[in-house]
């Protein structure tokens, strides 16, 4: 080996900020989204905050109606839109998926950093409407026809930010999917790819052929509010429930979007801290490709109490139950890989059990607002936002925080502090359970969600979600002024592979060099999760 | 949660128990196991771990599990649901209107209310009527949701099993004061809601012109006092000068009984400056040429 | 530095013959007769006419995939993923169709 | 780009790479397809509940129009794939201009519909104008589904031009030659991309009858 340490990291080889705005590497492009995210994920939380304060007490406590509203709804664009549905594919899918594969960038590098100035373009102009126009879109994330129509609010802005971000996640998928099928490394079949990469590849179909649906749609809500007249205008013939199918067919599939990249992180993380292979890596492989697909036929769920047929409803709901036959398969999976290893606790094993919970908790209540019945009764209920909140953040948001544990000391070359790493764990999982809990509880009371105020018989629940959400701050910010240390060159320097990994990452340096490899990588032979076989890594 | 008082409560309630049951009881056990194996196999107590690639008969095993527990799950669902879409024969119908940000109710002998008088023990079956946006009426003592559509008929059926007052909550959002949309339902023996029909409605000695306004949700956004609320008061707006937007033009008008009825009928055609447009919505169809005089007139009262 | 030229990592690349570009397009044109044929002329068969007019649309554009996109001459997994789209598109149209049949 | 190390990996995303140029080309036509899609949905649903009007509306459109725009797309279908038989042999020359006569016909095309929506909007068709305004039910929806599909499916046929002529450009330079011509195939599949579509337009809106 040539002298290894002479090898500069990613980081190193140019300086300033063009040569990281206009750099085409996969690494400096998944850490501009990583800071642009976050950015933005903290305005999200801020409104998340600011809305739960306003619900401490029943009556006005901070806002007015009007703008609540707009708090709402400029939170659920920027969780669903900027935040939850590029997350992990943008920041660790563009990292991590090359080097997993053994191959030096994405196949299309430029169209990637397009891709991120798309995303940047869309994101100021969802948060332009904050300064011009007249003011944020108070129609809700769904933008639900003839109200997005009607309201003076900027919708018009809201919507087409949300188009052009829609374009950056095809391209994300686009990329992701050509670099899977031409960029292996020579001996790396399909069925040897890592997990992580089967969940992208699920992922990027999925972001491929739904967005374009919500594309075509927003653009008829924005013509709609030029011409004045529009398609789902009943006096014209139209129907506004057309527009909820439009909607959900893309937007349900887009939950997936958000929850198979996590799936697949859970897959890493846990070999790794059990030391031995995964247990039934073909049923979890395919359980996301089936997932991705049965997913596209279930939109007709958040439509059951719009006066749909009666025939849509009977199939909608049957086909909703199917997919979680996979995700259970996965659960079953993952739970078993714990089975005979060595495990080793380490934060980001922490989180991966706590998603594992909190998933479930958010999948079974998916299951109760799948079934007709309980569903006409909790519909746009609290319980609704119960189960989004445990499946969205309590899953992917966990699974984003625990993937931000797993492969910072190879992003970064620097371990945090591991003990204050558990601390802020554990204080995050409370606030997050105590947050959210309630609003499963006040849900089945009957609390309709998008309330501006409420009747004083869910005060209580209120009050302890509200205080919950104080909690889950003071986690966040431990957490993450914990890992800002490696961001500003503190913390000890490690070593190839911190965690006794197995996938191509962890054979080379930490951080990787430009072109990802100091040396040729070496596939395990039976598999990527092979530890039995797994090469040697000198440092 | 809150009482279950109507025939449906039991069905939704059910499926509820058997979907939470099997959840909670997965739930449990698969946290249990994984602490279990996190404690059990930590590397302290075992530092070698075994390879096991998989296992087919597993997952044969949890494969066949899940798919026959969720359509246990789907099959009480719809149990319970389907009787909520078939309304009997013989229901009292009542019509309900759902827009910004009111409920009401106009019953077969053509009285108009504000809230639901129902009697216990019957079918009543309510016809759902936007007049503008999306809305959704919603009981959740009588577990019964569905949504108003513009342009769409929908309807939802109940029959109450239990005397009392209960909230009509709007679940669809709405716009601005959606969490004010509400209004309630008052279940009475027979005998009482005979007595109730019997009744004479508005017997009070309001101005009429003030009962439309209160029926047909004016007040919603348009205060008396002089606060603006939604739209402009009501206060001394008769003969004041103003200022308007027409196709995005400004204008100064005088405000007069054709403006306002011009007002009511297209409330696009002349926007008052400093309101959005769009929010409120035509009642041409709504209100006859007299009741829009006798509006004026009760407005032309409060200077 | 080397670079690796992929474009021959398959069979030698087919080439197709201009005589057979224009027994495509002689195809295709016949097709659009039939079709307008029968819309304007066929009033009788009413009922038949979107399920025709479709079905007759539909084997256009498979001859334009297969001959002038080069579908047949490609690897098989264009095709497989073409299919996988038309299969997608045609549940998205059949589940909403349902809906609104049954309304 | 330096290997201080010395080995060079295998695979690599700078390399030059055909095939997923032209994977990555397909792939971008199944989002266009199914952005067209969702508006052939909204036509089905549509065209179901407001049948009759549908169908009233479609005999204001010119079907020898359109079936003379249907008859230039194919053609130019044609010459756009012979442009690429052409440089695949070698035959720069023929391959510019078959991709001319492409440039042409679709200009063709564009000239055609230009006619036929100031036919329309000159009757007031368009929405938002006041005779649009008082279409009855149905009708009105028909003809906004016109100006949005065949709209959105004219500025597809510009964008394919251009690209086009970037191809006409990039063969003269000798960029696109008889070794590497991905470019003139991509600017193909996206060209038959547009006929598809306008395959199932046409006998969706002529030829209601
Ligand atoms: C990450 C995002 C995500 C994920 C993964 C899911 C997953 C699921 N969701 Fe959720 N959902 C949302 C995000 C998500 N959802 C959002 C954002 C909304 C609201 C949108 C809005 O209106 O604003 C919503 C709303 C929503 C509704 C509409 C509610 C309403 O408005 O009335 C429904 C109804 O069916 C539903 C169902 C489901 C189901 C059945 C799953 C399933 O995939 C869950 C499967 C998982 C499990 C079942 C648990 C794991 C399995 C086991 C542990 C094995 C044992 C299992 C058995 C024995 C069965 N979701
Ligand atoms: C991923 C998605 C996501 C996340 C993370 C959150 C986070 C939060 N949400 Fe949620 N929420 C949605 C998605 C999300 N939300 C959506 C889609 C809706 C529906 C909107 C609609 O109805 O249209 C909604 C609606 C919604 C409502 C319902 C509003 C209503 O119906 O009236 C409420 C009410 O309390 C709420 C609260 C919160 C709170 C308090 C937080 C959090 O703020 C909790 C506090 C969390 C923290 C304090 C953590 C801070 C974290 C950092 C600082 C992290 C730094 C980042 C990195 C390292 C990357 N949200
Ligand atoms: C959803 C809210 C809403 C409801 C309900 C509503 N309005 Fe309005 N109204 C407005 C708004 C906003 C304006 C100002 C913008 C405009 O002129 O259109 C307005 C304007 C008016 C004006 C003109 C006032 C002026 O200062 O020029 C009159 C008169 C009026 N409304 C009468 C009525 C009557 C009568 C009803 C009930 C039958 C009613 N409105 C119901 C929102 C509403
Ligand atoms: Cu009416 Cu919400
Ligand atoms: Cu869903």
């Amino acid at each position: 080996m040539t002298a290894v340490s002479t090898q500069l990291s990613f980081f190193d080889t140019r300086k300033g900020l063009f040569s990281w705005i206009f750099s085409v590497d996969h690494k400096r492009i998944a850490l501009l989204y990583l800071y642009s995210l976050i950015t933005f994920f903290l305005v999200g939380v801020t409104l998340g905050l600011l809305m739960r304060y306003e619900l401490l007490n029943p009556g006005k406590d901070l806002v007015e109606a009007k703008t609540y509203n707009q708090i709402f709804t400029l939170h659920g664009v920027i969780m669903i839109f900027l935040f939850i549905i590029p997350s992990i594919p943008a920041v660790f899918g563009n990292f991590f998926l090359p080097i997993m594969l053994g191959t030096d960038d994405v196949s299309f590098p430029k169209l990637n950093l397009l891709s991120w100035w798309v995303y940047i373009v869309g994101a100021l102009m969802a948060l332009s409407t904050l300064v011009f126009g007249d003011g944020p879109a108070d129609t809700g994330w769904t933008f639900y026809a003839p109200y997005s129509v009607k309201t003076g609010t900027n919708v018009t802005m809201s919507v087409l930010a949300a188009f052009v971000l829609g374009f950056s996640s095809i391209l994300t998928g686009l990329n992701f999917i050509v670099t899977i099928h031409r960029l292996r490394t020579p001996g790396m079949t399909f069925l040897k790819m890592p997990l992580f990469a089967w969940a992208l590849y699920a992922t990027s179909w999925i972001q491929l052929l739904a967005t374009p649906i919500i594309g075509i749609t927003l653009l008829m809500i924005t013509a709609e509010r030029v011409l004045g007249v529009g398609l789902f205008d009943p006096s014209i013939g139209g129907d506004p429930i057309l527009y909820q199918h439009l909607f959900w067919i893309y937007s349900h599939p887009a939950v997936y979007i958000m929850a198979l990249p996590a799936f697949g992180v859970i897959s890493e993380m846990l070999p790794t801290f059990s030391q031995r292979t995964i247990f039934g890596y073909k049923a979890i492989a395919f359980s996301s490709l089936a997932i991705a697909f049965v997913g596209y036929f279930i939109w007709g769920h958040h439509m059951f109490t719009s006066g749909m047929s009666g025939t849509a409803r009977f199939i909608f709901s049957m086909l909703t139950f199917l997919v979680a036959i996979p995700t259970a398969i996965k659960v079953f999976n993952w739970v078993a890989t714990l089975y005979k290893g060595s495990i080793n606790v380490q934060p980001p094993l922490l989180y991966t059990l706590a998603f594992i919970f909190q998933f479930m908790i958010g999948g079974f209540t998916g299951l109760v607002l799948g079934a007709l019945a309980t569903d006409i009764h909790l519909h746009d209920t609290y319980f609704v936002v119960g189960h989004f909140h445990y499946v969205m953040f309590g899953g992917t948001g966990f699974a984003f925080f625990g993937a931000l544990h797993y492969w910072y000391p190879k992003i970064w070359g620097r371990m945090y502090n591991i003990t204050m790493a558990n601390i802020a764990f554990v204080i995050f999982f409370i606030g997050f359970n105590m947050l959210y809990f309630p609003m499963l509880i006040v849900g089945l009371m009957g609390m309709p969600r998008r309330y501006y105020d409420y009747l004083p018989e869910f005060h209580l629940p209120n009050m302890i979600s509200t205080y919950g959400s104080w909690v889950l701050a003071t986690g966040l910010i431990l957490m993450l002024a914990n890992l800002a240390a490696g961001f500003f060159k503190k913390g000890p320097k490690v070593g190839r592979n911190p965690w006794n990994g197995i996938t191509l990452e962890w054979q080379t340096l930490s951080p990787p060099p430009v072109q990802n490899f100091d040396r040729m990588p070496e596939i395990p032979l039976n598999g990527p999760y092979d530890f039995e076989n797994k090469p040697a890594i000198k440092e | 949660m809150r009482a279950s008082a109507s025939t449906f409560a039991q069905g939704v309630d059910f499926s509820l128990y058997v979907i939470v049951g099997i959840s909670v009881f997965f739930l449990i056990g698969i946290t249990i196991v994984m602490l279990y194996f996190v404690f059990r196999y930590n590397k302290k107590r075992n530092p070698v771990a075994t390879n096991i690639e998989g296992s087919h008969k597993l997952e044969v095993i949890w494969t066949a599990i899940p798919t026959l527990l969720v359509m246990v799950m789907f099959y009480f669902g719809w149990m319970g649901y389907k009787p909520l879409r078939k309304a009997p024969d013989g229901a009292l119908e009542v019509k309900a209107y759902g827009q910004m940000w009111k409920f009401s109710f106009e019953y077969p002998d053509g009285r108009i209310t504000d809230s639901l008088v129902v009697p216990l023990g019957k079918p009543v079956k309510v016809n759902l009527v936007s007049r503008d946006v999306l809305h959704s009426f919603f009981i959740p003592a009588f577990r019964m949701k569905e949504d108003m559509v513009p342009g769409k008929d929908n309807f939802l059926w109940f029959e109450a099993t239990e005397k009392g007052r209960f909230d009509i909550l709007c679940a669809e959002y709405c716009g601005q004061l959606h969490s004010y949309m509400l209004s309630s339902v008052t279940v009475v023996e027979d005998a009482q809601y005979e007595q109730w029909l019997a009744s004479t409605a508005g017997t009070s000695n309001e101005h009429p012109g003030l009962a439309l306004l209160k029926q047909n949700a004016c007040l919603t956004c348009h205060s008396q006092d002089g606060s603006k609320i939604i739209g402009p008061s009501f206060k001394g707006v008769f003969g004041k000068t103003e200022i308007v937007v027409t196709d995005g033009v400004e204008r100064e008008i005088v405000i007069d009984e054709a403006y306002i009825s011009r007002s009511i009928k297209q409330p696009n055609a002349d926007v008052v400056k400093g309101y959005m447009k769009g929010l409120m919505v035509s009642y041409e169809a709504v209100l006859t040429d007299e009741q829009i005089a006798s509006i004026t007139d009760y407005i032309k009262t409060l200077q | 530095m080397e670079k690796h030229d992929k474009q021959s990592d398959h069979a030698p690349v087919h080439i197709s013959s201009y005589r057979d570009h224009w027994s495509t397009l002689v195809t295709l044109l016949l097709l659009t007769v039939v079709t307008v044929v029968i819309s304007v002329f066929g009033a009788n068969l009413a009922a038949l006419s979107v399920a025709t007019a479709l079905l007759i649309a539909t084997v256009k554009v498979i001859v334009v995939a297969y001959y002038f996109m080069h579908l047949k001459y490609d690897k098989k997994l264009y095709t497989w993923l073409v299919l996988l789209v038309a299969i997608l598109f045609l549940a998205f149209t059949v589940l909403t169709a349902i809906e609104y049949f049954n309304r | 780009m330096e290997h201080l190390s010395g080995f060079v990996l295998p695979n690599s995303g700078h390399n030059r790479d055909d095939e997923a140029s032209k994977m990555g080309m397909w792939l971008f036509l199944f989002t266009e397809l199914l952005l067209f899609g969702g508006l052939f949905i909204v036509y089905m649903v549509y065209r179901m509940l407001n049948h009759e009007a549908f169908l009233l509306s479609s005999f204001e459109l010119n079907v020898t129009l359109g079936t003379i725009n249907t008859v230039v797309l194919l053609v130019s279908s044609m010459t756009i794939a012979m442009a690429i038989t052409a440089i695949q042999k070698g035959d720069k020359k023929t391959s510019v201009r078959l991709l001319l006569t492409t440039l042409g016909l679709s200009l063709v095309f564009l000239v055609i519909k230009y006619f036929e929506w100031s036919a329309k909007i000159h009757h007031g068709l368009f929405p938002g104008m006041d005779f649009y305004n008082n279409l009855p039910k149905g009708e009105a929806l028909f003809f906004f589904l016109y100006f949005i599909m065949t709209g959105l499916h004219a500025l597809h046929i510009i964008i394919g031009a251009v690209l086009i002529g970037v191809v006409v450009h990039r063969t003269r330079q000798n960029k696109v030659n008889q070794e590497k011509y991905a470019l003139t195939e991509n600017a193909g599949l996206y060209w038959h991309l547009v006929d598809l579509i306008w395959i199932y337009l046409f006998p969706l809106f002529y030829l209601i009858h």
